[in-house]
């Protein structure tokens, strides 16, 4: 991967884009692989924890090939639309709710070389695209002109913005220690000690909050199947549908990759374990994290909405408040 | 990829800021009034954050400014807001033409 | 030099993935129109409301507290603007920094105490 | 607290001693009123007298200051009296008690308000006269205008808030004229008092500017006067206004504009106004031939009077226009004379008016039939007003006209058809009124009764005193003249 | 910075300022957490707040000029007297608001006291700041606080309509003036005052267009907030529509805060020149003397077709609006005088002449002109202290107005060159507004009343009644009094 390091140093221009592009194509396909596998991983650890199997007819014992038949069931499945639902916007709503949640991906460095955009303010644009996903529900609740779609993405709105603020005051105080929002920078700051140790409140925090911005378990009311059906997406069917299940898990993923470089520390080894190669070790705490959010969704009943509300603006927003404070004292005191 | 020069950006910007002002003074619906505003409001960011850059004599104050700017953009679409639901609660409408109780 | 190419080059990969996630929902719509069927009825193009024939327009007036939510972000979300840049430069600013930024915490803390005492976060 | 502000201030005794006096007790207020009316003209007296045997001292304190930059500019609060505003202090305060006691038969509605009103009018035109510099003038120059204001809209005739607009807007413009020219002499010259602001334009030659205040100072006075194309509030004022009012304004407020020209006109812009003359004269000789040419083709008789005010105050203009001696002597001498023979005519017209209740010339005739001595007072105002040799009017018209003809002989001619003009109207009116055909209109009516006599008679022997023996004024402006005389260079 | 320098400052210039702010802050807490019984003494605190505030204030009197904070905030005479008029005329307001003991349609008390105070913090940051973030800090401060103040009357049509309009105009105009400030920034690279004014000294080359540019369009902005024609559209409307004290408020310190920031923005930034050239500001001196000339008769005319007394002193203020710009038009050594003066006269009498609206528009639940019919026989006190009011505002002598306007006079006629056209239209404005004034005079005095009863004046009502008629009178007679205070 020093190519791309090499390649990022060179005078930018239409060659570049192309290398890019290269690049670009092979990530989708292992985003697209890691959505694959997500799906069907969830689906059979959380069997497995509520003591079930999960899926096991297609490909296997593990029904391996599980998703990719419900990807082609969906790619073939009739588009259906209703007839007073807003046209336009009907058809650009997942299109917005996906594209902000791969465009996040961009910045997130995964080992010291293989970082695509190395920005000086990486972790401003994570936060400032992925709040732009909101738009893409609200736009799909509006569109399809149905009550509880719209119901569904007022709620998701409300959630996702609630839930916004303590996400993005908890980061600060990793930037507080790190002194720079560069996501490589942060990630070199912990070679010896990952954040989590020195922000363990902004990290709960921050997984909280992180939660319910990807409308999960126990903070999934917006597509709470028993009491809004399916929520803003309940008239979208076929692939149409699929977009949005793909933007969910792509932004699960960037969430994951997201902690594991703000709090777990990224590529960075270990103590003593340097010889295992960054990327196994970048992968590994990525997956615990994306395992513990499957965890929790399997053992967690979902929130009332008046409780989900109070919880992100009464408890969590005092506490990362609370949180930028405490680091910032310890900081002028111990460091 | 050349630099793009100061001009090009404060052209913009008076452009952006232009159309904003043309929104703001001839749309019917309030909400896209004060989205009008925010964008006259922008194209001030815009011009702060060039000159800060490209100035002549370039500095972070622009930046500094522009930070201020948009807080205040954001308590100003905040008051906004509150004052048009209190509007809407009153006259069941955010159309800006039926403001018209105060007569000369 | 070299650190201009990456500012440079790394909006542009920004911009790649802009592009790819853009092509891919239309590339994969366009293609899967070739492969799914398209015969709308009457019946298909209702709007869905748990089996009932629908009634009213759907676009019903929001709640008001879904505005004074809507208020509240508006004005911390755009608080916290003053905070990363202090963040960042904290370790060179001192302890002016420290009492100013606890000053303005207090005053946001302040702010939504307000809200709270006010029951805007109550969700009715 | 000088003799000066004593008399100034004086009117305010009788403002506050009304108040508690209760509303509907007629007879007390008019008593009181009455009875206050004689401290200012008791001051007014002393004054007069005071100011033949010696210089009265004038009254002065520092007020405001303005620093601006390495100017200064100071004004004192200063009163100050030379001839002509002795005499003129002199007058207002006998018309003053002359229109309050007329006051009592005129006047049927809140009558406290009304002489409380009166008196503030009294305390703005004592003022007026006895400022000594252009600030001070000017503060009471605009108190005039509320008072005024009120009771022409509260007391007047029919149209009567109508024509307090019309007095509002004219003399609002005038005066704010006024005041512009005002705070341009005082950035020029760094003082409004009088002495200064004369020998700071006597040195220093500014001509464009000194033009340029004059010509506002003729606006502006010239719409109090009021000069021809300015006239038409004047006229609205007295048909409007009550008759105790017409008397003050006819009798007093009309000479501010008088007092303002030749004081501060020619006083202080001698040079200026000789550039004038032709203008004034020109004007001056408008207002005589048009107010008397409209004076005899009116069928009212308040308008008659109105229109023969207009004429009148030609002359003074012509008076001045003659910028020598004997005109300005002349223009003086015909203000205080008008200011008697006006207020000496409208108390007969009120008077008249009450019994009658008509003052159309159409259905007054035979007046000397029903009330001799009404017709006989009629009939010597008339004479006065039209100068008969042996009246004040004679006196001050002669001296005009010598004025004029030694400078503008030509004006002189044309302003002599004016006089002609003159005793025709004012003959015609009333000779037809006092000795024309009697109808039994009007029924019973009783002739002047005490009260009114005796104003009447007060007002003729002035009068007539000052036609008989023109030394009591000429004395006292003997110095005044001196003053402009050396301005003007004649 | 370090600690060091920090403490070297003199903290003690902006005592004021914390006064106002502290007493914000702990009102507002009270209102949160307090009971009942206190809540019931919020304004009164306030009131004590703005006293304590005048009172540092006045201590500062004579000190010499300061600047703490890097030049952000500037002590210096200017700020100094233009602070003086804001805290007494917020004061006043207070005293008016304090005279309504139970508000039916303000519920939010609390809130409308620390708005009032908060406002008031952001016109004194504005006298007082050196730099242009602090500066546009300020004026947003005030201007969010006014348009919740407007909004307050939250079930009124008619406030809400107003409220609406203020903001929308108020953000147009804080683009605007934004708009302005950055170019003024982008040429001289600094929001320092001090160092903008140095850079605009030196030749300005061929930033000479945005630098012209930049003017117009911050003084666009700006004249919004002076209701300045052709930017008083708003003006009317929230003044109908505001709680009375509001638009005092607004008609008073909102608009002396609006003239605090042309002052120093354009008399110190655009006015230094090099020896002998001319400064952008003089020759762009006809753009602002057009703006006076418009609003003085724009501003009359309309007063004079309006029948809602609220909407009358709207349009009246404007006319007020371009008397005092013409002293900025005329720069001369009085002219920060002038301007004091007139603004420290305006706020007596228009206060109190809001005052005794506010009285009457209690008792008769109207803001017609026909509240004032026969106010004589109904209420003499009530109709004898409007009436002062009214010829001062009106211009006639005895009564600050007339001092002020004859100030102006002289500054305009003394300035070089003198502006005998700005005089000019300010003597025939005056002359309109007579026939508007004196409308009301005739209404009290003359007219019969259409409103049954007397009407009484309670002793809450009478001391901003009392204070602002012996501001009125006290000026016009012993002017000298506040102009030696200023000097």
């Amino acid at each position: 991967m020093e190519w791309l390091a090499e390649r990022l140093a060179q005078a930018p221009g239409l060659e570049n884009m192309l290398y890019f592009l290269a690049i670009t194509l092979p990530l989708l396909s292992i985003i697209l692989g890691f959505v694959t596998y997500a799906i069907l991983a969830e689906r059979k650890v959380i069997g497995y924890i509520q003591l079930r199997y999960g899926p096991n007819r297609v490909g296997g014992r593990f029904g391996l090939l599980q998703t990719v038949a419900d990807v082609l069931k969906l790619l073939i499945k009739e588009d259906t639309r209703p007839k007073l639902a807003d046209k336009p916007l009907y058809i650009l709503a997942p299109i917005i709710a996906f594209v902000p949640s791969f465009a996040i991906l961009v910045a997130i460095p995964i080992t010291e070389t293989l970082t695509f955009a190395n920005m000086g303010v990486g972790l401003l644009y994570v936060i400032a695209v992925s709040g732009l996903s909101t738009i893409g529900m609200v736009t799909a609740g509006w569109a399809s002109n149905n009550k509880y779609a719209l119901m569904g993405g007022m709620r998701a709105v409300a959630q996702m913005i609630s839930y916004e603020v303590p996400l993005i005051m908890s980061a600060v105080g990793v930037v507080l220690f790190a002194g720079s929002l560069n996501l490589t920078v942060i990630v070199e700051q912990q070679q010896f000690v990952p954040y989590i140790l020195l922000q363990p409140i902004g990290f709960i925090v921050f997984f909280i909050a992180a939660t319910a911005e990807l409308n999960r378990t126990p903070f999934d009311l917006p597509e709470a199947e028993s009491e809004l059906i399916a929520g803003y997406h309940v008239e979208y069917s076929g692939f149409r549908w699929a977009m949005f299940m793909l933007s969910e898990y792509v932004y699960l993923f960037a969430m994951s990759a997201l902690i594991t470089v703000l709090f777990l520390g990224g590529w960075n080894p270990i103590i003593g374990l340097g010889f295992i190669p960054d990327v196994v070790w970048f992968a590994l705490k990525f997956s615990i994290v994306v395992f513990v959010f499957m965890w929790i969704r399997a053992t967690l009943p979902r929130l009332r909405a008046d409780q989900l509300m109070e919880f992100g603006w009464k408890v969590l927003l005092p506490v990362a408040m609370f949180n930028i404070f405490f680091s910032a004292v310890l900081k002028e005191l111990f460091f | 990829m050349s630099s793009v020069p100061l001009q090009a950006y404060l052209i913009v910007a008076l452009i952006l800021f232009c159309i904003g002002l043309f929104g703001a003074l001839t749309k019917r619906n309030t909400i896209i009034v004060l989205i009008c505003i925010e964008l006259m409001l922008n194209a001030v960011n815009l011009n702060l954050v060039a000159f800060s850059k490209f100035g002549a004599s370039a500095n972070i104050t622009g930046q500094v400014f522009s930070l201020f700017t948009i807080t205040i953009a954001a308590a100003e679409v905040a008051v906004g807001m509150a004052i048009l639901i209190a509007f809407y609660r009153n006259k069941r409408t955010v159309n800006i033409d039926e403001m018209n109780t105060l007569k000369e | 030099m070299e650190s201009l190419n990456i500012y440079q080059n790394s909006y542009l990969f920004v911009i790649v993935f802009l592009f790819v996630a853009l092509m891919l929902p239309i590339v994969a719509l366009s293609v899967g129109r070739l492969l799914r069927p398209n015969q709308p009825t009457e019946q298909k193009m209702l709007t869905y409301e748990s089996g009932m024939e629908p009634f009213q327009d759907a676009r019903v007036q929001f709640h008001v507290r879904y505005y004074l939510f809507a208020l509240l972000f508006v004005i911390f979300d755009v608080e916290t603007v003053f905070l990363y840049p202090w963040a960042v430069a904290y370790e060179k600013l001192g302890v002016f920094a420290l009492i100013e930024m606890l000053i303005f915490i207090v005053m946001l803390f302040l702010g939504l105490v307000y809200a709270w005492k006010k029951k805007v976060l109550k969700w009715r | 607290m000088g003799l000066l502000s004593l008399l100034v201030f004086s009117p305010i005794v009788g403002f506050i001693i009304l108040f508690f006096i209760p509303k509907h007790d007629m007879k007390m207020l008019h008593k009181i009123a009455l009875a206050a009316s004689f401290i200012p003209f008791l001051f007014g007296l002393l004054v007069f007298i005071l100011f033949k045997t010696d210089e009265i001292p004038a009254d002065i304190l520092k007020w405001i200051e303005f620093e601006a930059g390495e100017k200064s500019f100071v004004i004192h609060y200063e009163l100050a009296v030379d001839g002509f505003s002795t005499i003129l202090i002199f007058l207002t305060a006998i018309i003053m008690s002359i229109a309050i006691l007329a006051g009592s038969f005129h006047v049927k509605k809140d009558i406290r308000m009304f002489y409380q009103l009166m008196f503030l009018l009294e305390l703005g035109v004592l003022g007026v006269f006895a400022s000594g510099n252009l600030f001070l003038f000017f503060i009471f120059f605009e108190i005039t205008l509320i008072p005024m204001f009120l009771l022409l809209s509260k007391w007047g005739g029919t149209d009567r808030e109508e024509s307090a607009f019309h007095y509002l807007v004219y003399n609002g413009i005038g005066s704010l004229i006024l005041l512009v020219a005002i705070a341009a002499i005082f950035v020029s010259a760094g003082s409004t008092n009088f002495d200064t602001v004369m020998q700071h334009f006597a040195t220093n030659e500014n001509s464009g500017l000194a033009l340029g205040i004059a010509i506002a100072l003729l606006l502006a006075f010239g719409i109090k006067l009021p000069i021809f194309p300015l006239h038409s509030w004047m006229v609205k004022v007295h048909v409007d206004a009550p008759i105790p009012v017409v008397i003050v304004h006819a009798g007093v407020l009309l000479k501010i504009g008088a007092y303002g020209l030749i004081t501060f006109g020619i006083g202080f812009f001698p040079v200026a106004f000789e550039k004038l003359v032709l203008v004034l004269a020109i004007l001056g000789l408008v207002n005589l031939l048009y107010g008397a040419y409209l004076a005899l083709v009116q069928k009212e008789l308040r308008a008659v009077l109105a229109y023969s005010s207009i004429s009148h105050m030609g002359i003074i203009l012509l008076g001045i226009a003659a910028l020598n001696e004997s005109g300005i002597q002349g223009a003086i001498f015909q203000a205080v004379s008008h200011g008697l023979i006006a207020a000496l005519f409208f108390l007969l017209v009120g008077s008249l008016a009450n019994r009658t209740n008509t003052t159309s010339l159409k259905k007054l005739s035979g007046l000397a039939r029903l009330t001799p001595l009404l017709a006989g007072f009629l009939l010597v105002a008339a004479l006065a007003g039209l100068g008969l040799p042996g009246m004040s009017g004679f006196v001050s018209e002669f001296m005009v006209f010598l004025g004029l003809f030694e400078q503008l002989p030509w004006i002189g001619v044309i302003g002599t058809l004016g006089l002609v003009l003159t005793v025709v109207y004012m003959l015609r009116v009333v000779m037809n009124m006092t000795f024309g055909t009697y109808r039994n209109m009007f029924g019973e009516i009783k002739d002047l009764n005490v009260y009114e006599v005796v104003p009447t008679l007060v007002l003729i022997i002035c009068i007539i005193g000052i036609g008989v023996f023109p030394n009591i004024i000429a004395s006292t402006i003997q110095l005044t003249i001196e003053t402009l005389r050396l301005g003007i260079g004649g | 910075m370090d600690l060091k320098t920090l403490l070297s400052f003199e903290w003690g210039m902006m005592a004021p300022e914390f006064t106002i702010l502290i007493v914000a802050v702990i009102l507002s807490l009270i209102d949160l957490f307090g009971k009942d019984s206190i809540k019931k003494y919020i304004p009164s605190f306030a009131v004590a707040g703005i006293g304590l505030a005048l009172i540092f204030l006045l201590f500062q009197y004579g000190h010499e000029e300061v600047s703490i904070l890097y030049d952000t905030y500037i002590f210096d005479s200017f700020a100094f007297s233009f602070k003086f008029i804001l805290l007494i005329g917020t004061l006043l307001i207070f005293f008016m608001v304090l005279s309504k003991q139970k508000d039916e349609e303000i519920t939010d008390r609390g809130e409308y006291v620390y708005l009032l105070l908060s406002a008031l913090l952001g016109t004194m940051m504005m006298a007082s700041s050196g730099d242009l973030i602090t500066l546009f800090v300020g004026l947003e401060l005030l201007s969010l606080s006014s348009y919740i103040m407007v909004a307050m009357r939250k079930r009124n049509k008619r406030a809400n309509e107003g409220a609406m309009k203020y903001i929308i105009n108020g953000g147009i105009a804080t683009a605007f003036t934004l708009f302005g400030m950055s170019y003024i920034y982008g040429i001289s690279g600094t929001t320092k005052l001090v160092d903008i004014s140095r850079e605009m000294s030196s030749a300005l080359g061929t930033t000479e267009p945005i630098a012209t540019v930049g003017f117009i369009i911050l003084f666009v902005g700006l004249a919004f907030k002076i209701s300045s024609v052709p930017f008083h559209m708003w003006t009317p409307d929230v003044y109908e529509g505001a709680a009375t004290p509001v638009s005092a408020f607004l008609s008073v310190v909102s608009k002396a805060a609006g003239f605090v920031i042309i002052i120093r923005l354009f008399v110190t930034i655009f006015n230094t020149g090099v020896e002998g050239n001319e400064t952008l500001y003089s020759s762009m001196i006809g753009f602002v003397a057009i703006l006076a000339i418009l609003s003085m008769l724009i501003g009359n005319i309309i007063a004079l077709r309006q029948r809602n007394m609220k909407r009358l002193i709207a349009y009246s203020s404007i006319g007020h609006a371009g008397y005092i710009l013409i002293p900025i038009v005329s720069l001369s050594a009085m002219t920060l005088e002038n301007v004091w003066f007139y603004l420290l006269a305006y706020s007596f009498m228009t206060i109190g002449a809001f005052m005794v609206i506010y009285i009457l528009e209690q008792s008769e639940k109207s803001e017609d002109i026909s509240i004032f019919t026969g106010l004589f026989q109904r209420s003499p006190v009530l109709a004898i202290s409007m009436t002062i009011f009214l010829l001062s505002l009106a211009g006639i002598p005895g009564t600050a107005g007339f001092i002020g306007k004859f100030n102006i006079f002289v500054g305009a006629i003394s300035a070089d060159p003198a502006q005998y056209i700005l005089v000019g239209v300010m003597a025939v404005a005056t002359v309109i507004s007579y026939l508007y004034y004196f409308n009301i005079l005739i209404q009290m005095f003359i007219r019969q009343p259409e409103f049954e009863g007397r009407r009484t004046v309670n002793k809450m009502q009478a001391v901003p009644l009392i204070a602002c008629i012996t501001g009125t009178i006290v000026l016009g007679i012993f002017p000298f009094i506040a102009l030696n205070f200023f000097s």
